[in-house]
Parts: C-alpha cells; structure tokens; sequence
C-alpha cells in the first residue's frame, strides 16, 4: 500500500460513459492478485472529501501500467475521466484482498460472470486461471448492445456469452438467465458486478466454490473506519461483520450476506 | 528540546497532533502504513460496554468540502478493546493512547471507565457525549447542561487516568455545556464531533445513508469548529483538543490559535491516508522556521500582536 | 400549464426559485443581468426600524465550500426602503416580493412589520428572528421558543399578508422552534439562516472579520439545511421555503425531496451571478423531461417509490 | 457586465509571485475605463465560493483580448496561475467604475502613484492621460528591488521613481518620501495600492483632484451584498456608505475614509 501520483499514460472511452485509463507508477509492483482495488482522488484540494474506490482490471508489470475501467457517473469519475495522458492522478494502493485462484488444478472449469463495471477485475482473474491450465467460460451482462465492452478480449480467452436487459445483444435478460439457458456447469464461480446479479447466482449456487468480489461506499479502505462492513452468514451473536475493503472486496460464496 | 512537545493532562506528547477517535480503528491499519510512533497520541475508536455492530450500510456519504458518517458506535465491547486492541497498540507502540467511551445509559459510561481504569492501559478518557440515543427520553448527554454535568462526575469518580469530555457541536450554546462539564470535573475538552447531517440520494429521494441521519465532518465544518473553541477558549483554561476539518498546516495554526492545545484528525485521514505523518513533518518544519519553542508560544505570538 | 408554479401563502410563483434575503439586495444590481420577472420571487435584504451602516468591514470571507459573512444588517431603514428601493420594484415587476424583517426588539419588529401592511406592497413577511444581538439578554428570538412564539403571534396579529418565520439553524431542537412559530400562527418557514462560524487569519491570529464571528453559507451547510428540513417536515404541513449551499438542480430537487415547498439561492448568486435564471431554466427543462405537473409532484414520487 | 469563459492566451511571472495573463473575449468590448475589474472564478466546481477581484490593467480592443496583472499569493490566485494558454477560466466583468480622465486638459501635469499590485490599472488609466495630451510622471512603490515589474512600460511614458522598503532600487522607503525628496507637484493625483500608502497619500493631499482606487474583500462584485463598504467623509448621520464594487472601486480624493 502506497500512494503516489500516478502518470497518466492512455484514457479512452470504450463504450458510453464507461472509460478505460492507464495509469503508470511503482504502485504497480506491488499489486499482487486481480480483484485488489485502488483508492484515487478525483482532484486535489478539498474538492472531494473521500476516494473512489475502482477495481484493477489488469496489470502489465514489465512497464509498470495497469488499467481501470470505470464508469463516469458521479463528480468525482467525471473528473477522472478529464485526465489526458501526461496528467498525475493522486492514487493510494493497491487495497484488499483479491481472487484466489490457488485451488485450481488443471483442467479445471472455471465460470466467470460479471456485470458492467463490475467486469473488469474478471479480465485479470481469466489471464490468470489460463496460466493454471483450466479453462474459462464467460457470461457478461450489460443494458444494451451499446454498454458491451471488453468482448474481445474475454472472447480470446474463451467461450463469451452475453445478456442485455433489452435484448440487443446476446441473450435477452440476465446472467442467471444465460447460465440456465445454456446449461452451463463449472468447478469454480467467480462473479462481480451489481448486488442483484450476485444475489441471484448466490442464491442459485451458494454452495460453489469460487468467490464473489463485493462493493460498498468506503472512508478509508483499509478496515479503520467501519464504513464498509457486511454480515457474515455465520453470526451467532448478531455483531459478527467483515469489512468490505481490507477482509474482502473478494470473499468466497457463501460466507456474507450479500 | 523538542519545539512540538506538549504536556496535557495524562497526554505526555511529543507533538500535538492525533488521529481523532473512529478515524483511526484500533491502530492496526495505519499502523501498515507508518510507525505509530510519530503520533502524538492516538484517540482509538468508541468503546461500548457490550459489542456492537452499528447501523446497516451505506454508513457514509460525500459532501461538500465533507462527509456524512453513521457509523453507529461499531465496536467489539471493552473486553475485546482491552484484550485485543489495546494490548496489542501498548505492547507495540509507546504513543498514549485516549480511549473514547460511549454508551446509551450514565451506568454503560461507568463500566466502560471502571474495566478501562482497571486495565490501566490507555493514558486518558475521551468522554463521547454526543450519541444520538439514549435512555433519557431522546435527550442526548451532549445537549443538556445538567445530565452532562452529572455523567461527566460519575464517570470522574471512578476513573484513574485524566476525563476529557468531548462536545456536541448541535447545541444552542456550547459554552454552557463546556461550564457544566468543567464544574464536573473534567480535566479537559475535546471539540467538536460532528454536527448532524443528511444527503439524499435524488435518483430515489431516499437518504443516502441506511440511518438516514449522520454526523458531518470534514473541512466545511471548521468555521463552526474553529468559532466554538475560539469562544470556550474565552472562558476555561481547560485544555483543548480541538478537531473539526483539520486537513492543512494552516488549520492546524488556526486551531492553535482559536485556543486549542492540540489537534485531532478525523476525515482528512481518509482523503489523505499519510495526513498524520505529513502535517507532524510540516508543523515540525514551520516550528522551527518561526523559532517557536513550544506550541503555546503560537497563540502568545498572537497575544503579542492583538 | 405551468409545471414549475407554486402557490405558497401570499406568493403566487410561476416557479419555486428565489433570490435569498440578504444576498440579492433590493434587486436593482440583478436587474442589470437578466429580467427579475423571471425569478418565483424575490426575498428582498433585511430590513430595519431606522437606517443602520453595520459591521466595520472585512465583512466576507472564504471557507472551504462556504463563506463566511458579518453584513450586519446594513439597509437605509424601512422608510427610505418602502419609498425607494420597494416602490422601484413593485413598480417594474410582478415578481411577488417577500420582505425580510428585523430588529433588536420585539417593537421593533412590530414597527417595521405595521410600516410594511400599510404601505401594502410587499406579498409576504419573512421574520428573520436569527440575529445574534437583541435586548433579552444575548438570548435570540430564533433560539428560545417562547421568544419566538412571542414575537411571530405580535407580529403576526398587525401583519396584512402573510408570515414566514425564518429559522437559525444554532439552536438544538428546531422542530421545537418550528412548533413554537406554528403555534403562533406563522404561514410558513424559510430554513435555513447560516450557521455561527469564524475564521482566523494566520498570518496575524486575528479573525478575518472585523466582527470576529459570521454567519456560514453556502454548500458547506447544505447536508445540515437537509436535514433540518427534513425534520421539520415530519411534524408540520407549513410550507417551508428551503435555503442552504442550493447551486445546482440537484440541489433543489433534494430539497424538494427533504420537504421544501420553494427554495431560496444565497451565496450561489456570488459564485455565479446568473445562479437563479440558469437553474430556472433548467428546473423546468428536468420537470418537462420527468413529466411531472408541479413541483408537489417530485415529493409524491419519493413518497411512491418508498 | 457580463459572464464568459475567457481564454487564456499568455501568462507568465514577471516577478516573484506576481503573474501576467493575457486574456481573450467578447468581455474585452463592455471594458469603459482603466480600473474596472474583473471577478475571476479560479476553478469550476464548489472548490472557490468567491470570486477574485483583479483589476483590468489594460485591454487591446482590436485583439480582443486584455491583460490582468496579479499576486498568487492564496488558493485562488494560485490555482489562476496554473492556468496555460488555450485554458478558459470563469470572468465576470467589467466591473465597477473607473478612473475618469474627462476633467484632464492639454498640459496639465498629472503624478500617478502606485504600490505592489495596485499599479496594474494604473499602467492603462496613463495611456489615457497621454492620449489627452497631459504629462505623466510616476512613482512607483515595492517591497525590494526583485519585486519591481513594469518599468520599462512606465518609464516609456514619462519620468520614473521608484521606492523599495530596503533601498535595494531607487529611493529607500515609501512612495511619499520620493514624492517629498523629488519635490514633485502636479494638476492630479492619481492611485492604487497598499491601505497604508493610500492612507498616507490621503493624508497629505486629501484635498488634491484625481481619484483613488480601494480594495476590500467582496461577496457579489456588484453592489447587492454590501459585504465592501466603506464610510463616507461627509456622513451626517453616521449610517451613510459607498460600495467600493459599484461606487468604486475609484473615488475622488477626500471623498471616502480609506
Ligand atoms: C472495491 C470496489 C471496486 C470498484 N470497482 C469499480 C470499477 O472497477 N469500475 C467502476 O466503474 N466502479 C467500481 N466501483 C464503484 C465505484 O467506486 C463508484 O462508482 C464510484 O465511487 C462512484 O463515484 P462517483 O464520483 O462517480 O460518484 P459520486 O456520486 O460523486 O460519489 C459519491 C460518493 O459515493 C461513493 N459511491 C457512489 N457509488 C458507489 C458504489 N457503487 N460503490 C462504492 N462507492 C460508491 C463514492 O466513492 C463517493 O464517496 C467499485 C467499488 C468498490 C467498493
Ligand atoms: C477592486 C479590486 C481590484 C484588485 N485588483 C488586483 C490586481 O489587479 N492585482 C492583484 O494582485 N490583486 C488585486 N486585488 C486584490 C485581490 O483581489 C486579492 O489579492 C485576491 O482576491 C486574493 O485571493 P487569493 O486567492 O490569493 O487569496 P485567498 O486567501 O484564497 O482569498 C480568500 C478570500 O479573500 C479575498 N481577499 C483576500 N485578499 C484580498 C484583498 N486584498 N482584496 C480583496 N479581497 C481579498 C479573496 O478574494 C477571497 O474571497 C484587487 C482587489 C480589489 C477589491
Ligand atoms: C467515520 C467517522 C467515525 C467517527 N467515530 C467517532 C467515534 O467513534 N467517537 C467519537 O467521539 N467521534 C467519532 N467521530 C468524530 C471525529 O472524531 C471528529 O470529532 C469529527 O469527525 C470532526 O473531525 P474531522 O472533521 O477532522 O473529521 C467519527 C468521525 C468519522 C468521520
Ligand atoms: C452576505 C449575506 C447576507 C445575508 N443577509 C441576510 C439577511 O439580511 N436576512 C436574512 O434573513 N438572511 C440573510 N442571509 C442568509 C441567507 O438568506 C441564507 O439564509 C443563507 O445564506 C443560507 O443560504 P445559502 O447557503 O444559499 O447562502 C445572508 C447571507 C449572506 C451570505
Ligand atoms: S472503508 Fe473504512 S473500514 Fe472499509
Ligand atoms: S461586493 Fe457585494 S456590495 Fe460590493
């Protein structure tokens, strides 16, 4: 955990809204799984109190870059989003813990799904399951054939499939729907992307081995102030909690209440 | 010598500067990020006599120039304070530690001070009164003149480190409570926790934050902060640790001179995780430069001017 | 159809936007920027028995998100203001105007209220009962309920058009003022005024102001006006005129969400001095593109969706 | 008066902290007098609640564009001197009166006095002069010989003294000593600058024709907040005022207590 001002290299909006930016520092050499977040101050000054926290989708260590993709919504992504290459952006990590993927045995099947901005950290998370020699299927889940992005690059990986709440592309409806239709089974389920989506695979496969990258609003993002926290399953006194940003964003199914 | 020393009651520091209570945890994260050791003191987390987990989330939300935080008292009970944490900070780190006490009855304050005196670790109390809830019928501790007089000397009586009673920004008059408390014994003030605040979320119409309510901080409350131990200042020789939007060198030197005899950081440990160690560096700095010998001598110089 | 119409008691408002008391003067600067027809109304500066100069100036100064000001209620007198600056107004626009009153006494108030009725040319009072200064003792009318009852029913009972009481946030339990002013028969509530607040100047240690304490505004303040309202919305079906920090649509749309009936823009009108045109036009671009009839209807949507 | 994003085409530190920036806009058409101002929003956003007073120094109408000289001294002012060429930045303007050359004849001999920052207008307010045919002489007031800028301009119209507190250029001391030790008389008397030059200057010429230019801390820039007055010096009844944003920022001589 450092923070630095980190060089912009690349800024690119890749489908409406959602942005793509390369950033390069020492920070990244001491990222250490995908799923492992940043914490980046949209400006300096007293302009914005708190961070915003956003996902490392992927690192590439031998020139000191990685890449987040986040979508510009809020005033503070909005003024990240104005970054041009040569920029500095203040940013403090890299934080929490990311996926595991010390279980996987070759030949493994792995299960990937994700949901708009919660699909980038999974690109990170697929280079790194191929290494192991299993393989991985894919279900993304976007609002329209406009929103898709990252195809290409997870359809190198693997069989891609998509869902869109109106249709436009690939199957009409949502992930669950995708995985149902197209009988999918796996070995390991990794999931990221908005609560509902992970409520309904939670639901369906509780028991799966894999895990599930979470969000919340955070303060600091690494366990000081409690702003994140989240029950467990198995809480027999009522007060039981793990906190979001330094015990998860990633946890395995079944241990929080999502 | 050492120019940034300063002696409060219980609080041998080596500079003025804390991570202010529910800011900081315990310790144990930031403790990954530099030596605790340059810390004045720390001010740890709201203990309660039982665990707690607090309110649901979302627990915080952005303002401007602040933040709106119910955090609701998160805490795992005095025992897993004094076992766990507690211990862990003193058998590590030499910084004196001032333990926050809340609770929602005058009996739960009790036996949060009785277990923490008797444990004998933490160098001062931080009396929290400014929770929303308590048994007396809505009325918090930190509005009402006569029940914090009366909380601030039952927890004095059976406490063995120096009290400081930490005071509500959310009242008509600050000064009458900073009398009452004084008159009960306190041997110091911390001010100001956070005023009462609230967001909503224009998408839904809903309040941001799960308890709707929360407590704003940040740098868009310290007029209101720096006013309030300005006046308190006026009438107590009590010693303060002001806090409220602490983020720059130049607030640090404004709370000093406003009347503060340290500071505490809250917020600005987020925006800026290396805020405590930074400003400590910078103070020290600007110390020197001015040839000050103690930080009293900033609001002497200021004496010296008016 | 006019989407954005509000009828409050004694202003008619082709739209819920208002220049706040204070920040606007009596208009004749605006005017030089844009039509002052197309404001819902305008809350004209606070006025006075007899003519007063105010505080010694600086009487402004920056905060983070905020500013601090210590006008001190400089205007000409209730004379010189009917004869000069209402009369301009009403002479060249049907903006409904709402006069803000104030006064060291109750007498006071109650002159400047009689002068007002007769001349008959305002639409609405607005008791500004949050200055710091008053006979009783340093206890304001705004901070003591029965003060403020006293005042609103004295002023009430010679008042020809109807009376918004105007609530000081520095008090703790505003819904207990709210429900003293109602009591007494206010027609509504403007919430809030700015909060006590102070600056230092570290270069010397000395207030920035020459009156050492100002009044905070702008969106600083805005999560506490939020909440405020709020609460008072809770318990009483007065329409509330909303202010403070509003400088975006977002910003009224939580207000109107909170409760607000209308909003009033202060310091915003300094950040940008087309502040209420622009969020006019746009307020009625959002109502258009939302569908919604009257502003009433942003409320019924939270209450639907909840 | 009007609001425009103006652009920048120049800047740069002519002396320690003290900027240049030339700026471009339709704003440069309503300027009326040398001495009106500029209220400049030093970023977008909530960061700066007031704007900046900066006097106009002097504008180039057939270029459009005009020329603000400053000390980044505070936040605002700073982050205005990070501003490049091709940035735009928030101006509302022009603002307030200025200083009134219409009573100056052919011949009359006029002293321009200025200290520190206040000496911008004062640079176009002696073009004016000029181009009625009167005589400029000047004196110019700083802290220490680095702090000096624009000689070259003032001195290319008429005679140049120039006081620094330290003596490290011109005469030691404060422009009313290089008045006295030159023995300069003059038709009017101009200034800007420091309260306390001002104060002296009042002092010893209160009864002098001309005019001077005060600053106070503003709120609106325009005459509605009354956050800038200042008393009278014929005040009856002790509650008269003058606004120095709208009745000022220039006042004749002896017409205000400064
Ligand atoms: C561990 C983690 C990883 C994330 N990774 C990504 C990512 O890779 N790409 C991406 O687009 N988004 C990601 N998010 C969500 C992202 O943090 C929010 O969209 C972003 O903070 C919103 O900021 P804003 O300036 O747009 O909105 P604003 O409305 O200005 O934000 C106001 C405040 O609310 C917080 N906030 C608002 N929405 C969220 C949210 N959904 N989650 C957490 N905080 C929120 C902000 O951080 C800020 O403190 C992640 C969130 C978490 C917790
Ligand atoms: C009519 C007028 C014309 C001026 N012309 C010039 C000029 O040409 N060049 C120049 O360098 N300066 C000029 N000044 C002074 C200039 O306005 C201040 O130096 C500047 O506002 C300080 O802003 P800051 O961001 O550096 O300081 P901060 O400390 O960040 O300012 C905080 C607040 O105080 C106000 N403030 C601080 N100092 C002053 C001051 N001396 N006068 C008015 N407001 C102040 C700021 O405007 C701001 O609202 C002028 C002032 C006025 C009133
Ligand atoms: C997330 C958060 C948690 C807090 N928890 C506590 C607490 O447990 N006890 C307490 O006395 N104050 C608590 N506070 C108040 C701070 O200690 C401090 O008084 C206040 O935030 C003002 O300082 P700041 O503006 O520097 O944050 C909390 C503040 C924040 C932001
Ligand atoms: C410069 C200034 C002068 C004000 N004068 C008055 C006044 O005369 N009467 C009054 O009731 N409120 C006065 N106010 C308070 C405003 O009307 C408003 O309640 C407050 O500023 C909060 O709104 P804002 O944050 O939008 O400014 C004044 C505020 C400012 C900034
Ligand atoms: S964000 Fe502070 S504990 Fe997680
Ligand atoms: S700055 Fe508002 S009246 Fe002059």
């Amino acid at each position: 955990m450092i923070k630095e001002n980190m060089r912009v290299e690349a800024q690119r909006e890749i489908a409406p809204a959602i942005y793509e930016i390369t950033l390069f520092g020492e920070l990244v050499t001491h990222v250490s799984a995908p799923g492992q977040f940043l914490h980046i101050k949209p400006a300096p000054g007293t302009e914005f109190t708190l961070r915003r926290p956003l996902s490392i989708s992927h690192v590439n260590e031998a020139d000191k870059t990685l890449t987040v993709i986040y979508r510009a919504d809020g005033q503070g992504t909005k003024r990240i989003s104005e970054k041009r290459p040569g920029d500095v952006i203040n940013v403090f990590g890299p934080l929490g813990n990311g996926f595991s993927t010390s279980s996987i045995q070759s030949g493994d099947q792995v299960l990937i799904v994700g949901g708009g901005v919660g699909i980038p950290p999974l690109y990170g998370l697929a280079k790194d399951i191929l290494k192991k020699g299993a393989s991985v299927t894919t279900v993304l889940g976007f609002a329209d054939a406009s929103a898709v992005f990252y195809k290409d690059v997870f359809e190198a990986q693997g069989p891609l499939f998509i869902s869109t709440m109106d249709g436009s592309e690939g199957t009409k409806g949502v992930v669950t729907d995708v995985i149902r239709e197209q009988g999918l089974s796996f070995d390991y389920l990794y999931a990221c992307g908005p609560n509902p989506m992970l409520r309904a695979l939670n639901k369906d496969y509780s028991e799966a081995r894999g895990a599930v990258s979470l969000e919340e609003r955070m303060g600091c993002g690494i366990g000081a102030c409690f702003a994140c926290v989240c029950h467990p399953v198995d809480d027999p006194t009522g007060t039981g909690y793990r906190k979001i940003c330094s015990d998860g964003p990633v946890f395995n199914w079944g241990e929080v209440i999502i | 010598m050492n120019r940034t020393a300063v002696n409060l009651p219980g609080l041998p520091m080596k500079n003025p500067v804390m991570p202010a209570s529910g800011c900081f945890g315990f310790g144990r994260e930031f403790a990954k990020l530099y030596d605790l050791n340059k810390l004045g003191a720390i001010a740890i987390k709201a203990t309660t006599r039982e665990s707690r987990f607090g309110n649901e989330t979302p627990r915080v939300a952005e303002t401007s120039a602040g933040m709106l935080n119910a955090i609701g008292l998160q805490n795992p009970g005095m025992e897993k304070v004094t076992a766990e944490e507690i211990d862990w900070l003193t058998s590590r780190y030499e910084t004196p530690l001032l333990a926050n006490i809340a609770g929602s009855t005058m009996e739960d304050y009790e036996a949060v001070a009785a277990h923490l005196s008797e444990n004998n670790k933490v160098s001062a109390f931080e009396l929290n009164i400014s929770c929303p809830n308590v048994k007396e019928g809505g009325i918090a501790f930190g509005t009402d003149p006569k029940l914090a007089y009366e909380l601030t000397k039952r927890v004095k009586a059976l406490s063995t480190v120096p009290l400081y009673v930490k005071l509500s920004p959310n009242v008509t008059n600050i000064r009458e409570i900073a009398e009452a408390v004084e008159k009960a014994g306190a041997d110091g003030l911390s001010m100001i926790n956070t005023l009462s605040g609230m967001k909503l979320d224009v998408k839904t119409g809903r309040p941001v934050l799960a308890n709707q309510i929360g407590g704003l901080s940040g740098p868009a409350i310290k007029p209101i902060a720096v006013k309030m131990i300005y006046e308190v200042r006026q009438q107590t020789n009590l010693p303060i640790i002001g806090m409220g939007g602490v983020t720059t060198l130049e607030d640090i030197i404004e709370f000093f001179m406003a009347g503060a005899d340290a500071v505490a950081i809250g917020t600005a440990n987020f925006t800026n995780p290396f805020a405590c160690p930074e400003l400590i560096d910078e103070f020290e700095e600007w110390m020197e430069q001015k040839g000050y010998n103690s930080p009293a001598d900033i609001r002497k110089g200021v004496e010296a001017l008016s």
